[in-house]
Protein backbone atom coordinates (compact mmCIF):
# COMPACT_ATOMS: atom_id res chain seq x y z
CA UNK A 1 0.00 0.00 0.00
CA UNK A 2 1.44 3.51 -1.00
CA UNK A 3 0.20 6.17 1.44
CA UNK A 4 2.03 9.92 0.46
CA UNK A 5 1.40 13.21 2.84
CA UNK A 6 2.22 16.94 1.80
CA UNK A 7 1.46 18.70 5.24
CA UNK A 8 2.77 21.45 7.29
CA UNK A 9 2.30 19.46 10.37
CA UNK A 10 5.61 17.60 11.70
CA UNK A 11 5.34 13.70 11.45
CA UNK A 12 6.24 11.17 14.23
CA UNK A 13 8.88 8.90 13.04
CA UNK A 14 7.49 6.03 15.88
CA UNK A 15 4.30 6.28 14.74
CA UNK A 16 5.15 5.86 11.32
CA UNK A 17 7.06 3.46 12.06
CA UNK A 18 4.61 1.74 14.08
CA UNK A 19 2.24 1.67 10.90
CA UNK A 20 4.76 -0.03 8.61
CA UNK A 21 5.39 -2.85 11.01
CA UNK A 22 1.47 -3.03 11.65
CA UNK A 23 1.14 -6.72 12.50
CA UNK A 24 2.24 -8.07 8.96
CA UNK A 25 4.66 -10.71 9.85
CA UNK A 26 5.64 -11.24 5.69
CA UNK A 27 7.32 -7.95 6.67
CA UNK A 28 11.28 -9.06 6.99
CA UNK A 29 13.16 -5.34 7.20
CA UNK A 30 12.01 -1.58 6.97
CA UNK A 31 14.02 0.83 5.58
CA UNK A 32 13.31 4.35 6.43
CA UNK A 33 14.93 7.96 6.08
CA UNK A 34 14.59 11.68 7.23
CA UNK A 35 15.56 14.64 5.93
CA UNK A 36 16.03 17.44 8.51
CA UNK A 37 16.94 21.05 7.84
CA UNK A 38 20.71 21.27 8.45
CA UNK A 39 22.51 24.31 9.38
CA UNK A 40 25.06 26.29 8.13
CA UNK A 41 28.26 27.06 9.46
CA UNK A 42 29.09 30.00 8.10
CA UNK A 43 25.92 31.67 7.25
CA UNK A 44 23.41 30.88 10.21
CA UNK A 45 19.95 29.85 9.18
CA UNK A 46 16.81 31.18 10.73
CA UNK A 47 14.38 28.78 8.84
CA UNK A 48 13.88 27.11 5.50
CA UNK A 49 10.65 27.74 3.54
CA UNK A 50 9.51 25.00 1.55
CA UNK A 51 6.79 25.75 -1.23
CA UNK A 52 5.17 22.79 -3.51
CA UNK A 53 2.72 22.98 -6.52
CA UNK A 54 -0.37 21.59 -4.54
CA UNK A 55 -1.42 18.65 -6.55
CA UNK A 56 1.32 17.79 -9.15
CA UNK A 57 3.74 16.97 -5.88
CA UNK A 58 1.39 14.54 -4.26
CA UNK A 59 1.24 12.70 -7.88
CA UNK A 60 4.81 13.26 -8.80
CA UNK A 61 5.60 11.23 -5.56
CA UNK A 62 2.47 8.82 -5.78
CA UNK A 63 4.20 7.80 -9.21
CA UNK A 64 7.82 7.55 -7.36
CA UNK A 65 6.36 5.26 -5.11
CA UNK A 66 4.58 3.39 -7.80
CA UNK A 67 7.73 2.72 -9.79
CA UNK A 68 9.34 1.53 -7.22
CA UNK A 69 6.55 -1.12 -6.59
CA UNK A 70 7.32 -2.29 -10.31
CA UNK A 71 11.16 -2.44 -9.35
CA UNK A 72 11.23 -3.95 -5.96
CA UNK A 73 9.07 -6.74 -3.55
CA UNK A 74 7.60 -3.92 -1.85
CA UNK A 75 4.54 -4.15 1.05
CA UNK A 76 4.28 -0.73 2.16
CA UNK A 77 5.78 2.98 1.41
CA UNK A 78 5.25 5.73 2.95
CA UNK A 79 6.11 9.60 2.23
CA UNK A 80 5.42 12.22 4.07
CA UNK A 81 7.28 15.87 3.00
CA UNK A 82 6.60 19.11 5.21
CA UNK A 83 5.61 22.39 3.38
CA UNK A 84 6.37 25.96 5.01
CA UNK A 85 8.63 27.63 7.31
CA UNK A 86 10.48 25.07 9.31
CA UNK A 87 13.55 25.37 11.55
CA UNK A 88 17.36 24.13 12.50
CA UNK A 89 16.75 20.59 13.26
CA UNK A 90 13.59 19.80 11.85
CA UNK A 91 12.27 16.96 10.01
CA UNK A 92 11.09 17.86 6.37
CA UNK A 93 10.90 14.65 5.29
CA UNK A 94 10.15 10.76 5.69
CA UNK A 95 10.34 8.05 3.42
CA UNK A 96 9.83 4.54 4.81
CA UNK A 97 9.79 1.22 2.84
CA UNK A 98 8.55 -2.37 4.28
CA UNK A 99 9.68 -5.59 2.39
CA UNK A 100 10.06 -9.22 2.97
CA UNK A 101 13.76 -8.90 2.31
CA UNK A 102 16.21 -6.19 3.12
CA UNK A 103 17.65 -5.03 -0.06
CA UNK A 104 14.09 -4.33 -1.67
CA UNK A 105 13.81 -2.43 1.46
CA UNK A 106 16.83 0.03 1.35
CA UNK A 107 16.85 0.05 -2.87
CA UNK A 108 13.16 1.30 -2.80
CA UNK A 109 13.55 3.75 0.26
CA UNK A 110 16.99 5.76 -1.46
CA UNK A 111 15.16 5.25 -5.14
CA UNK A 112 12.47 7.19 -3.71
CA UNK A 113 14.77 9.77 -1.94
CA UNK A 114 16.93 10.08 -5.10
CA UNK A 115 14.07 10.63 -7.17
CA UNK A 116 12.13 12.64 -5.08
CA UNK A 117 15.03 15.44 -5.01
CA UNK A 118 15.27 15.63 -8.66
CA UNK A 119 11.65 15.28 -9.83
CA UNK A 120 9.12 16.20 -6.61
CA UNK A 121 8.07 19.79 -7.76
CA UNK A 122 9.45 21.59 -3.76
CA UNK A 123 11.03 24.25 -3.79
CA UNK A 124 13.53 25.67 -0.65
CA UNK A 125 14.42 28.73 0.32
CA UNK A 126 17.12 29.84 3.08
CA UNK A 127 16.33 32.72 5.40
CA UNK A 128 19.39 33.53 6.89
CA UNK A 129 19.66 35.28 10.39
CA UNK A 130 21.03 38.43 8.86
CA UNK A 131 17.64 38.86 7.30
CA UNK A 132 18.37 38.08 3.25
CA UNK A 133 16.81 34.92 1.55
CA UNK A 134 18.94 32.84 -0.99
CA UNK A 135 17.07 29.87 -2.89
CA UNK A 136 18.33 26.79 -2.99
CA UNK A 137 19.93 25.70 -6.36
CA UNK A 138 19.36 21.84 -7.31
CA UNK A 139 22.99 20.06 -6.94
CA UNK A 140 24.35 18.05 -10.03
CA UNK A 141 25.36 15.22 -7.45
CA UNK A 142 21.26 14.78 -6.79
CA UNK A 143 20.88 14.28 -10.66
CA UNK A 144 23.72 12.10 -10.77
CA UNK A 145 22.51 9.80 -7.96
CA UNK A 146 18.93 10.07 -9.99
CA UNK A 147 20.19 9.00 -12.75
CA UNK A 148 22.25 5.73 -11.50
CA UNK A 149 18.79 4.21 -11.03
CA UNK A 150 18.65 4.42 -15.27
CA UNK A 151 21.65 2.26 -15.38
CA UNK A 152 21.77 -0.52 -12.76
CA UNK A 153 19.29 -2.53 -11.17
CA UNK B 1 -5.19 29.25 -19.31
CA UNK B 2 -3.81 29.29 -16.38
CA UNK B 3 -0.01 29.81 -15.81
CA UNK B 4 1.69 29.36 -12.47
CA UNK B 5 5.10 29.88 -11.16
CA UNK B 6 7.12 28.71 -8.23
CA UNK B 7 9.69 29.35 -6.55
CA UNK B 8 12.54 32.26 -7.57
CA UNK B 9 10.65 32.35 -10.78
CA UNK B 10 7.51 33.79 -8.98
CA UNK B 11 9.22 35.92 -6.74
CA UNK B 12 11.19 37.26 -9.78
CA UNK B 13 8.05 37.95 -11.78
CA UNK B 14 5.79 38.91 -8.90
CA UNK B 15 2.89 36.67 -8.95
CA UNK B 16 2.32 33.50 -8.93
CA UNK B 17 -0.51 32.41 -11.20
CA UNK B 18 -1.82 34.70 -14.55
CA UNK B 19 -5.36 33.66 -16.04
CA UNK B 20 -5.25 35.00 -19.50
CA UNK B 21 -6.99 33.34 -23.31
CA UNK B 22 -4.60 31.53 -24.77
CA UNK B 23 -2.82 34.43 -27.24
CA UNK B 24 -2.98 34.12 -31.15
CA UNK B 25 -0.64 32.05 -32.64
CA UNK B 26 0.06 30.12 -29.19
CA UNK B 27 0.34 26.67 -30.05
CA UNK B 28 2.86 24.98 -27.43
CA UNK B 29 4.84 26.24 -24.71
CA UNK B 30 7.65 27.18 -26.70
CA UNK B 31 5.50 29.97 -28.01
CA UNK B 32 3.96 30.62 -24.61
CA UNK B 33 7.60 31.54 -23.41
CA UNK B 34 7.94 34.16 -26.57
CA UNK B 35 5.01 35.40 -25.91
CA UNK B 36 5.11 36.28 -21.96
CA UNK B 37 9.05 37.40 -22.41
CA UNK B 38 7.75 40.59 -24.55
CA UNK B 39 6.30 41.94 -21.28
CA UNK B 40 9.43 43.28 -19.96
CA UNK B 41 12.94 42.72 -19.33
CA UNK B 42 12.62 41.15 -16.15
CA UNK B 43 10.21 38.45 -18.33
CA UNK B 44 12.38 38.46 -21.15
CA UNK B 45 15.77 37.64 -18.27
CA UNK B 46 13.57 34.84 -16.24
CA UNK B 47 12.09 32.97 -18.40
CA UNK B 48 15.38 32.74 -20.65
CA UNK B 49 17.23 31.07 -17.94
CA UNK B 50 17.49 28.06 -20.13
CA UNK B 51 17.16 25.81 -16.94
CA UNK B 52 13.37 26.16 -16.44
CA UNK B 53 11.45 23.05 -16.06
CA UNK B 54 7.29 23.11 -17.28
CA UNK B 55 4.32 21.06 -16.87
CA UNK B 56 0.88 20.88 -18.52
CA UNK B 57 -1.37 19.92 -16.76
CA UNK B 58 0.35 18.89 -13.59
CA UNK B 59 2.70 16.31 -15.96
CA UNK B 60 6.01 17.31 -16.99
CA UNK B 61 6.48 18.64 -20.67
CA UNK B 62 9.17 19.74 -22.99
CA UNK B 63 8.98 22.90 -24.92
CA UNK B 64 7.24 21.20 -27.85
CA UNK B 65 4.19 20.17 -26.01
CA UNK B 66 1.15 21.06 -27.17
CA UNK B 67 -1.30 23.86 -25.01
CA UNK B 68 -4.75 24.44 -25.50
CA UNK B 69 -6.88 27.29 -23.91
CA UNK B 70 -8.21 24.97 -20.55
CA UNK B 71 -4.57 24.01 -19.66
CA UNK B 72 -2.84 24.79 -16.80
CA UNK B 73 0.84 25.73 -17.24
CA UNK B 74 3.21 25.87 -15.00
CA UNK B 75 6.79 26.84 -15.19
CA UNK B 76 9.45 26.62 -12.47
CA UNK B 77 13.22 26.04 -11.55
CA UNK B 78 14.65 23.20 -10.96
CA UNK B 79 13.31 21.10 -8.01
CA UNK B 80 15.09 21.44 -4.56
CA UNK B 81 12.56 18.88 -2.02
CA UNK B 82 13.69 16.03 -0.13
CA UNK C 1 29.68 8.92 18.34
CA UNK C 2 28.73 5.05 17.96
CA UNK C 3 26.42 3.21 20.73
CA UNK C 4 26.05 -0.47 20.48
CA UNK C 5 23.63 -3.09 22.66
CA UNK C 6 23.27 -6.91 22.40
CA UNK C 7 20.08 -7.47 24.75
CA UNK C 8 16.92 -9.59 24.96
CA UNK C 9 14.24 -6.67 25.38
CA UNK C 10 12.63 -5.38 22.40
CA UNK C 11 13.70 -1.30 21.41
CA UNK C 12 11.77 1.77 21.02
CA UNK C 13 11.99 2.99 17.12
CA UNK C 14 11.05 6.11 17.87
CA UNK C 15 13.06 6.46 20.96
CA UNK C 16 16.11 5.31 19.47
CA UNK C 17 15.26 7.55 16.18
CA UNK C 18 15.08 10.58 18.90
CA UNK C 19 18.35 9.79 20.15
CA UNK C 20 19.66 10.43 16.35
CA UNK C 21 17.77 13.32 16.28
CA UNK C 22 18.92 14.83 19.39
CA UNK C 23 18.88 18.71 18.63
CA UNK C 24 22.23 18.08 16.53
CA UNK C 25 21.86 20.90 13.76
CA UNK C 26 24.35 19.50 11.60
CA UNK C 27 22.49 16.45 11.18
CA UNK C 28 20.91 16.41 7.57
CA UNK C 29 19.74 12.65 7.07
CA UNK C 30 18.91 9.85 9.70
CA UNK C 31 18.63 6.32 7.59
CA UNK C 32 17.19 3.74 9.61
CA UNK C 33 16.76 0.35 9.31
CA UNK C 34 15.07 -2.58 10.96
CA UNK C 35 15.11 -6.36 10.88
CA UNK C 36 12.17 -8.55 11.44
CA UNK C 37 11.16 -11.91 12.21
CA UNK C 38 8.65 -12.74 9.23
CA UNK C 39 6.87 -15.91 8.88
CA UNK C 40 6.99 -18.65 6.33
CA UNK C 41 4.13 -19.42 4.37
CA UNK C 42 5.07 -23.42 3.99
CA UNK C 43 6.04 -23.92 7.39
CA UNK C 44 4.48 -21.55 10.23
CA UNK C 45 7.04 -20.51 12.40
CA UNK C 46 6.48 -20.58 16.26
CA UNK C 47 9.66 -18.57 17.10
CA UNK C 48 12.98 -17.39 16.43
CA UNK C 49 16.16 -18.31 18.67
CA UNK C 50 19.32 -16.02 18.38
CA UNK C 51 21.94 -17.00 20.21
CA UNK C 52 25.52 -14.89 20.19
CA UNK C 53 29.41 -14.71 21.27
CA UNK C 54 29.08 -12.79 24.37
CA UNK C 55 32.05 -10.23 23.86
CA UNK C 56 33.20 -10.77 20.67
CA UNK C 57 29.61 -9.65 19.18
CA UNK C 58 29.46 -6.46 20.49
CA UNK C 59 33.28 -5.98 19.42
CA UNK C 60 32.69 -6.82 16.19
CA UNK C 61 29.58 -4.54 16.01
CA UNK C 62 31.72 -1.99 16.92
CA UNK C 63 34.52 -2.55 14.86
CA UNK C 64 31.57 -3.04 11.63
CA UNK C 65 30.52 1.02 12.81
CA UNK C 66 34.12 1.71 13.21
CA UNK C 67 34.66 0.81 9.62
CA UNK C 68 31.70 2.98 8.74
CA UNK C 69 32.94 5.96 10.70
CA UNK C 70 36.02 5.55 8.38
CA UNK C 71 34.27 5.40 5.25
CA UNK C 72 31.43 7.92 5.25
CA UNK C 73 31.23 11.57 7.52
CA UNK C 74 29.01 10.40 10.22
CA UNK C 75 27.44 11.87 13.07
CA UNK C 76 25.80 9.19 14.90
CA UNK C 77 25.92 5.16 14.81
CA UNK C 78 23.31 3.13 16.98
CA UNK C 79 22.91 -0.35 16.33
CA UNK C 80 20.49 -2.51 18.89
CA UNK C 81 20.31 -6.66 18.24
CA UNK C 82 18.28 -8.62 20.34
CA UNK C 83 18.93 -11.78 21.35
CA UNK C 84 16.69 -15.14 22.72
CA UNK C 85 13.54 -15.66 21.02
CA UNK C 86 11.84 -13.75 19.27
CA UNK C 87 8.17 -14.24 17.52
CA UNK C 88 6.75 -13.18 13.69
CA UNK C 89 6.43 -9.66 13.82
CA UNK C 90 8.94 -9.09 16.60
CA UNK C 91 11.75 -6.49 15.78
CA UNK C 92 15.65 -8.43 15.79
CA UNK C 93 17.77 -5.43 14.89
CA UNK C 94 17.75 -1.80 14.40
CA UNK C 95 20.48 -0.03 12.77
CA UNK C 96 20.78 4.05 12.99
CA UNK C 97 22.82 6.42 11.34
CA UNK C 98 22.88 9.99 11.32
CA UNK C 99 24.69 12.11 9.13
CA UNK C 100 25.36 15.54 7.35
CA UNK C 101 24.60 14.19 4.35
CA UNK C 102 21.87 11.59 3.18
CA UNK C 103 24.34 9.66 0.35
CA UNK C 104 26.46 8.79 3.82
CA UNK C 105 23.68 7.80 5.85
CA UNK C 106 22.08 5.33 3.03
CA UNK C 107 25.42 4.27 2.66
CA UNK C 108 26.85 3.42 6.15
CA UNK C 109 23.30 1.94 7.31
CA UNK C 110 23.25 -0.37 4.64
CA UNK C 111 26.90 -1.01 4.85
CA UNK C 112 26.88 -2.04 8.80
CA UNK C 113 23.53 -4.51 7.86
CA UNK C 114 25.52 -6.42 5.28
CA UNK C 115 28.94 -6.33 7.19
CA UNK C 116 26.62 -7.75 10.41
CA UNK C 117 24.80 -10.35 8.10
CA UNK C 118 28.47 -11.61 7.36
CA UNK C 119 30.72 -10.87 10.14
CA UNK C 120 29.20 -10.62 13.57
CA UNK C 121 28.56 -13.68 15.82
CA UNK C 122 24.81 -14.83 15.71
CA UNK C 123 23.06 -17.68 15.11
CA UNK C 124 19.30 -17.93 14.45
CA UNK C 125 17.19 -21.09 14.74
CA UNK C 126 13.78 -21.51 13.57
CA UNK C 127 11.26 -22.67 15.96
CA UNK C 128 8.72 -24.57 13.97
CA UNK C 129 4.96 -25.34 15.05
CA UNK C 130 5.13 -28.79 14.45
CA UNK C 131 8.21 -28.92 17.24
CA UNK C 132 11.01 -29.02 15.09
CA UNK C 133 13.84 -27.03 14.67
CA UNK C 134 15.81 -25.86 12.29
CA UNK C 135 19.40 -24.22 11.72
CA UNK C 136 19.26 -20.79 9.70
CA UNK C 137 21.71 -21.34 7.00
CA UNK C 138 24.17 -18.59 5.36
CA UNK C 139 23.14 -16.92 2.36
CA UNK C 140 25.68 -17.20 -0.44
CA UNK C 141 23.37 -13.82 -1.28
CA UNK C 142 24.27 -12.07 1.68
CA UNK C 143 27.65 -13.22 1.21
CA UNK C 144 27.92 -11.36 -2.17
CA UNK C 145 25.99 -8.12 -0.77
CA UNK C 146 28.77 -8.10 1.80
CA UNK C 147 31.68 -8.35 -0.42
CA UNK C 148 30.24 -5.67 -2.63
CA UNK C 149 31.81 -2.79 -0.21
CA UNK C 150 35.47 -4.16 -1.29
CA UNK C 151 35.03 -2.93 -4.57
CA UNK C 152 32.21 0.04 -5.16
CA UNK C 153 33.17 3.13 -2.91
CA UNK D 1 42.57 -22.99 27.61
CA UNK D 2 39.01 -22.76 26.88
CA UNK D 3 36.84 -24.05 23.61
CA UNK D 4 33.41 -22.49 22.87
CA UNK D 5 30.75 -23.95 20.89
CA UNK D 6 28.37 -21.94 18.88
CA UNK D 7 24.91 -22.47 16.74
CA UNK D 8 24.17 -26.26 15.03
CA UNK D 9 27.63 -27.08 15.93
CA UNK D 10 27.12 -26.70 19.83
CA UNK D 11 23.81 -28.27 19.43
CA UNK D 12 25.61 -31.36 17.30
CA UNK D 13 28.22 -31.63 19.96
CA UNK D 14 26.43 -31.93 23.19
CA UNK D 15 28.40 -28.36 24.94
CA UNK D 16 28.79 -25.02 24.92
CA UNK D 17 32.62 -24.96 25.78
CA UNK D 18 35.78 -26.75 27.33
CA UNK D 19 38.20 -26.14 29.56
CA UNK D 20 41.21 -28.58 28.80
CA UNK D 21 45.05 -28.18 29.10
CA UNK D 22 46.38 -27.00 25.67
CA UNK D 23 47.26 -31.10 24.19
CA UNK D 24 50.96 -32.00 23.49
CA UNK D 25 51.87 -31.24 20.09
CA UNK D 26 49.11 -28.30 19.34
CA UNK D 27 50.71 -24.85 18.01
CA UNK D 28 47.60 -23.51 15.83
CA UNK D 29 44.14 -24.04 15.55
CA UNK D 30 44.32 -26.89 12.36
CA UNK D 31 46.26 -28.99 15.22
CA UNK D 32 43.44 -28.45 17.71
CA UNK D 33 40.81 -29.13 15.25
CA UNK D 34 42.66 -32.20 14.41
CA UNK D 35 42.98 -33.32 18.10
CA UNK D 36 39.31 -32.59 18.96
CA UNK D 37 38.28 -34.76 15.71
CA UNK D 38 39.50 -38.12 17.57
CA UNK D 39 37.10 -37.44 20.14
CA UNK D 40 34.10 -39.55 18.91
CA UNK D 41 32.34 -39.79 15.35
CA UNK D 42 30.17 -37.10 15.94
CA UNK D 43 33.08 -34.49 16.51
CA UNK D 44 34.66 -36.30 13.20
CA UNK D 45 31.41 -35.52 11.17
CA UNK D 46 30.65 -32.13 12.91
CA UNK D 47 34.25 -30.21 12.90
CA UNK D 48 35.48 -31.56 9.36
CA UNK D 49 32.57 -29.90 7.13
CA UNK D 50 34.99 -27.56 5.98
CA UNK D 51 32.69 -24.56 6.44
CA UNK D 52 33.25 -24.14 10.39
CA UNK D 53 34.60 -20.73 11.91
CA UNK D 54 37.36 -19.82 14.26
CA UNK D 55 38.34 -17.41 16.75
CA UNK D 56 41.04 -17.18 19.37
CA UNK D 57 40.73 -14.38 22.18
CA UNK D 58 37.57 -13.41 20.04
CA UNK D 59 39.39 -12.58 17.00
CA UNK D 60 38.60 -14.44 13.85
CA UNK D 61 41.18 -16.34 12.66
CA UNK D 62 42.50 -19.54 10.18
CA UNK D 63 43.58 -22.65 11.25
CA UNK D 64 47.22 -21.84 10.57
CA UNK D 65 46.42 -18.98 13.71
CA UNK D 66 48.57 -20.07 16.61
CA UNK D 67 47.19 -20.60 20.32
CA UNK D 68 48.43 -20.82 23.76
CA UNK D 69 47.64 -21.96 26.85
CA UNK D 70 45.32 -19.27 28.35
CA UNK D 71 43.50 -18.57 24.88
CA UNK D 72 39.80 -18.63 24.61
CA UNK D 73 39.42 -20.42 20.93
CA UNK D 74 35.77 -20.21 19.69
CA UNK D 75 34.31 -22.43 16.91
CA UNK D 76 30.69 -22.01 15.09
CA UNK D 77 29.46 -22.23 11.82
CA UNK D 78 28.98 -19.45 9.64
CA UNK D 79 26.91 -16.82 11.09
CA UNK D 80 23.04 -15.53 10.60
CA UNK D 81 22.27 -12.79 12.20
CA UNK D 82 20.50 -9.73 11.17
Amino acid sequence: MISISVQIEDFDVGREYRQLQAGNTEVGGIAVFTGLVRDLADNPLAAMQLEHYPGMTEASLQQTAAQATARWPLIDIRIVHRIGKLTPGEQIVFVGVSSAHRAAAFGACEFIMDVLKTSAPFWKKELHRDGRGHWVEAKDSDQQRAERWNNED
Amino acid sequence: MKILFFGSLREQLGTGELELPLPDGVNNIGDLLTELKQRDAQWQQSLGTGTLLCAVNQVMAGEAAAINDGDEVALFPPVTGG
